[in-house]
């Protein structure tokens, strides 16, 4: 049982990782980013690390999700479409009005 | 030896308590900094009184016996930084004219934590005080107002420098792993028959890109140049000048305790010379004024990385006398030309505009080169000695070191020659501004001071080598509680002192 | 494929061989030294903790809770520095989501926070004897402060509030620290009778230092998450 | 190399960390993309934390919490897990740090690629107005 947790959890922990690397679809990294705190805190909690577990899934998967999506939102990239970057991307005289 | 703990909570607590009194009592920016750093420096001469008296002292936190708690270790060398390091900050507070609220936070807290990474003998508190710094850093590179071009580089610090402090972080995992402990003195002990390895080799690479994105050693230090050239100068005063010789301190630390085979030192070498060069030719190729003082800056960290990496305490003793010179000559060469024109083409003539400064400029990059009665020379001088008696790849590096030289005189005296140059006079020129002049002439004064003196000062720092390189003190020290039991690693008694 | 990404490659690939080889060598917890099982042994006695992290993070190892703390504290001093002095850049961010924030929304962050306020104190108070502490439930009290800016992204975030705390908690952890240093002459040493290890009012001084995290930890993750929520 | 019994709980861990922590420095190198090197970097720190742990295991040990149920038994490391504490709170202080300078990039430059950053950077030096301004804007408080 305990072996199969461990290796599902790592398992998708490093789909998750590379699922961050190459999504461009930025909603589905941050994601995978709190998929990934959360198997990682799975595989904390069978390695008997509980205290940790708590943090990462706290932090992790909570706050450090929370801050990207919001800086993803000032830099304009926090859209359900994805769009070529070169629509994305803003000019800096529109950015210095 | 209370005064220890008060040296690195003392900034911290001026820090936390900042923000609060500026909110009902704004010009406690003026002040608050500058009563730190003066308390600091009074506490820093007690120790040095103490520990040349009674000799050197470790003191431990939580009241917990040395392998299990986090312990201090207090040497001339320590407390030698330490006094270097609180001396630099509280010149630089001279220069400050206007002061803002987060940048003087930020400067008592690289200040706390760095009179921490001087004194603790622990790794992983070692890494955090590393990390304090480090973040303090990033913060104070983006401080200029102004500057989108300062957020730039400072967030390219911070990927580089996270990158590196993450895999330093694997470094030390990887040691936790073969010893399981933390402690530099037991790890002395342990090392030889655990860390003389290749994964030990290994883990000690790890460490050296960990601590040697601050140390600007050699393919990590891409960083400093766009920092110096976008920040404002007292910042880049304080990074090149104090901040980076305490990463290096740390490392000879290192070195000396857990990696006593001579393969580490001639990783060491290696990094140091490649450096070196890497750092000199570009700075003859730079045309900015900024850039060439901050590849200078990296070529003479690289000198002391090579001077430390010389067995023996001859190569430390070099290595401390040219950190101390650096971090003398760099601060003033940055302040003094804050107001003068960055691009090198534009400067010709200036010295007919401005003698004063001009004449300064010569003084601090003649010493910069090592010219015989400057104190520069003599730091250089020790350098080549200890090369020299070390022999091996040693004296083959010292080629490289005197190519080097060569370089560095010919870009300095081309700056110097574009100064006095006849045919063309500048555009304008400002004369240093007068906030920037009393550091400047502190600075100065103190070079010529420490001309007139350098017998002495070679002394007192060849005692100050022996005493670093005498592991066996430091382990004898750290370890007083459970030494006289030392053939059981696993049974050691552990008990919780009272006093 | 440029000489940067080429190098970046090779330490790649050479830093991906070394740690597998590095693990035929690990000795595999069956370390040398007998700090881990020393400190497992001596904890519950000598400093009256139930969970024995607690006991390493606060006693053992307080001064890198201190430096951690720093940290942090450093991080939101310089957030707050980079984000406050914005010259007239101001920009209209769209909202989170693309449907407006509803009812819905409001009323369940609303009806979070409470919640959120006892699970993060529980959490922190209970450090010493279940897994958690200061960290987390500093996380979680953080949450409980920014849903609602996350929910409305007009609502007020008061930094002087959470500057005091932070200023407080700051103090009273370096204060508990002085005072058992001039007390029994080491930093961050722990204070009163360990008690018996399982209760809730044991471990001496060490609930109130987490506690002092808790807050700290709480007032500044909130406090980095308004900066960068705020235009 | 492992012959004890629940050695393959150490083979996933050890295997994951050195996944991710090759997984993050492949995005650090290969990409120029802001957040994705970000996100490297807490692919990165999230495999040194795990390495940490894997370090502190102990085959059939159980978490260092006492309880009546695990009195007298076998517990893991607690060092590695304080340690990894405190490594997960300073990965939150820097990204949020980086984060913040990430937005500002982009409110001055419009872009989020780190090569025209760099281009930005090396022409430095074209205005002396820099340092003047400021002083002069600083001399007036």
């Amino acid at each position: 049982m305990l072996f199969w947790i461990a290796l599902s959890s790592v398992m998708l922990m490093l789909t998750a990782g590379v699922a961050m690397l190459l999504l461009d679809n930025y909603l589905a990294v941050v994601v995978a980013s709190s998929v990934l705190s959360l198997a990682l805190s799975v595989l904390f909690v069978v390695l008997q690390a509980p205290d940790v577990a708590l943090a990462e899934a706290a932090v992790g998967a909570g706050l450090s999700g929370v801050i990207l999506a919001l800086t993803l939102r000032r830099v304009g990239l926090w859209r359900i479409n994805v769009q070529p970057p070169a629509a994305v991307t803003k000019t800096s005289t529109e950015a210095k009005s | 030896m209370i005064g220890a703990v008060l040296l690195v909570v003392l900034p911290f607590f001026g820090a936390f308590l900042l923000p609060l009194l500026h909110r009902h009592y704004p010009p406690v920016t003026y002040w608050a900094g500058p009563v730190v750093l003066i308390s600091n420096l009074v506490i820093a001469l007690g120790l040095w009184y103490g520990v040349s008296e009674v000799g050197p002292q470790s003191i431990i936190f939580g009241g917990f016996a040395a392998p299990l708690g986090i312990t201090f270790y207090i040497d001339p060398l320590a407390v030698l930084f330490v006094m270097m390091l609180n001396a630099g900050c509280l010149v630089l507070w001279l220069g400050a004219w206007h002061r803002r609220l987060h940048e003087e936070i930020l400067i008592l807290l690289i200040t706390g934590a760095g009179c921490g990474l001087m004194l603790s003998g622990d790794l992983f508190n070692l890494y955090v005080f590393f990390e304090i710094m480090a973040v303090a850093s990033y913060g104070l590179a983006a401080s200029r107002r102004h500057g989108p071009d300062s957020h730039a580089a400072s967030l390219r610090f911070l990927l580089l420098g996270a990158t590196a402090s993450s895999l330093g972080l694997l470094g030390i995992a990887l040691i936790y792993a073969l010893t399981g402990t933390l402690n530099l003195s037991h790890l002395a002990i342990l090392a030889p028959s655990t860390l003389h390895g290749p994964v030990g080799l290994a883990a000690f690479a790890l460490l050296l890109i960990g601590f040697g994105v601050k140390a600007e050693l050699f393919p990590l230090n891409t960083w400093v140049q766009e920092v110096y050239a976008t920040s404002p100068p007292r910042i880049s005063a304080l990074l090149a000048g104090i901040v980076s010789k305490l990463a290096l301190v740390v490392v000879l630390r290192l070195l000396l305790l857990l990696y006593s085979d001579t393969s580490a030192h001639l990783l060491l070498l290696t990094v140091g010379l490649l450096g070196l060069v890497s750092a000199e030719l570009a700075a003859w190729r730079a045309t900015d004024l900024r850039r060439v003082l901050a590849y200078s800056s990296v070529g003479q960290l690289s000198l002391m990385a090579i001077a430390f990496s010389i067995p023996g305490p001859a190569g430390v003793m070099a290595g401390i006398a040219l950190g101390l010179h650096h971090a003398l000559v760099k601060p003033a060469l940055f302040l003094l030309t804050e107001s003068w024109q960055a691009r090198l083409h534009e400067l010709r003539g200036l010295a007919w505009l401005c003698r004063c400064s001009a004449f300064a400029f010569v003084l601090l990059a003649l010493s910069l080169i090592g010219v015989p009665p400057l104190p520069g020379f003599w730091a250089k001088f020790w350098l080549l000695q200890a090369g020299f008696a070390a022999g091996g790849w040693y004296q083959t590096a010292l080629w490289i070191v005197l190519l080097s030289v060569i370089i560095e005189t010919a870009y300095l005296l081309r700056i110097t020659r574009l100064l006095f140059a006849r045919q063309a006079s500048p555009r304008f020129c400002e004369p240093p501004q007068r906030r920037n002049l009393a550091p400047v002439l502190l600075l100065g004064g103190v070079l010529m001071l420490v001309t007139l003196s350098v017998a002495p000062i070679g002394d007192g720092l060849r005692r100050i080598a022996q005493q670093t390189v005498d592991t066996g003190t430091y382990i004898n020290y750290t370890l007083s509680a459970w030494q006289d039991d030392k053939s059981h690693w696993n049974s050691f008694p552990t008990r919780r002192l009272t006093p | 494929m440029n000489l940067r990404e080429f190098a970046g490659l090779i330490f790649l690939l050479g830093l991906g061989v070394l740690l597998i080889a590095v693990l035929t060598t690990l000795p595999y917890s069956n370390s040398l030294t007998g700090v881990g099982n020393n400190i497992l042994a001596q904890a519950p006695a000598e400093v009256g903790t139930a969970n024995i992290v607690t006991a390493v993070v606060l006693a053992y190892r307080g001064l890198d809770t201190l430096g951690e703390l720093l940290i942090l504290f450093v991080a939101s001093t310089a957030v707050g520095m980079i984000l406050s002095k914005a010259p007239g850049t101001a920009s209209v961010t769209p909202p989170l989501s693309n449907t407006s924030t509803g009812f819905v929304f409001s009323a369940a962050a609303s009806l979070l926070f409470p919640f959120l306020i006892l699970l993060g104190s529980y959490v922190i108070l209970h450090g010493h004897l279940t897994p958690g502490g200061g960290f987390q439930g500093g996380a979680i009290l953080a949450a409980a402060f920014f849903i609602p800016i996350l929910v409305s992204p007009a609502s007020p975030f008061k930094h002087a509030v959470s500057s005091l705390l932070e200023t407080v908690a700051g103090l009273v952890f370096i204060g508990i620290g002085l005072v058992a240093l001039f007390g029994s002459g080491y930093f961050l040493a722990p204070l009163g009778h360990p008690g018996t290890p399982g209760a809730l009012l044991s471990a001496g001084s060490l609930p109130f230092l987490y506690l002092a995290v808790g807050i700290k930890v709480g007032a500044e993750l909130a406090g980095i998450v308004a900066h960068l929520a705020q235009p | 190399m492992l012959v004890e019994e629940a050695a393959w709980l150490y083979v996933f861990a050890y295997l994951g960390a050195i996944g991710l922590i090759l997984l993050g420095l492949y995005g650090l190198v290969m990409s120029r993309h802001l957040i994705r090197m970000l996100l490297g970097l807490s692919l990165l720190e999230a495999g040194v934390n795990l390495f940490l742990i894997a370090a502190g295991y102990r085959p059939g040990g159980v978490a260092p919490i006492l309880t009546e149920a695990t009195r007298g038994l076998l517990m893991v490391d607690p060092i590695p897990q304080a340690l990894v504490l405190t490594a997960i709170v300073i990965g939150v202080g820097v990204q949020a740090l980086a984060l913040a300078l990430v937005i500002k990039v982009y409110q001055a430059y419009g872009t989020l690629d780190m090569d025209a950053l760099t281009a930005h950077i090396a022409a430095v030096p074209v205005a002396r107005s820099a340092p003047t301004s400021v002083s002069a804007e600083e001399a007036s408080p």
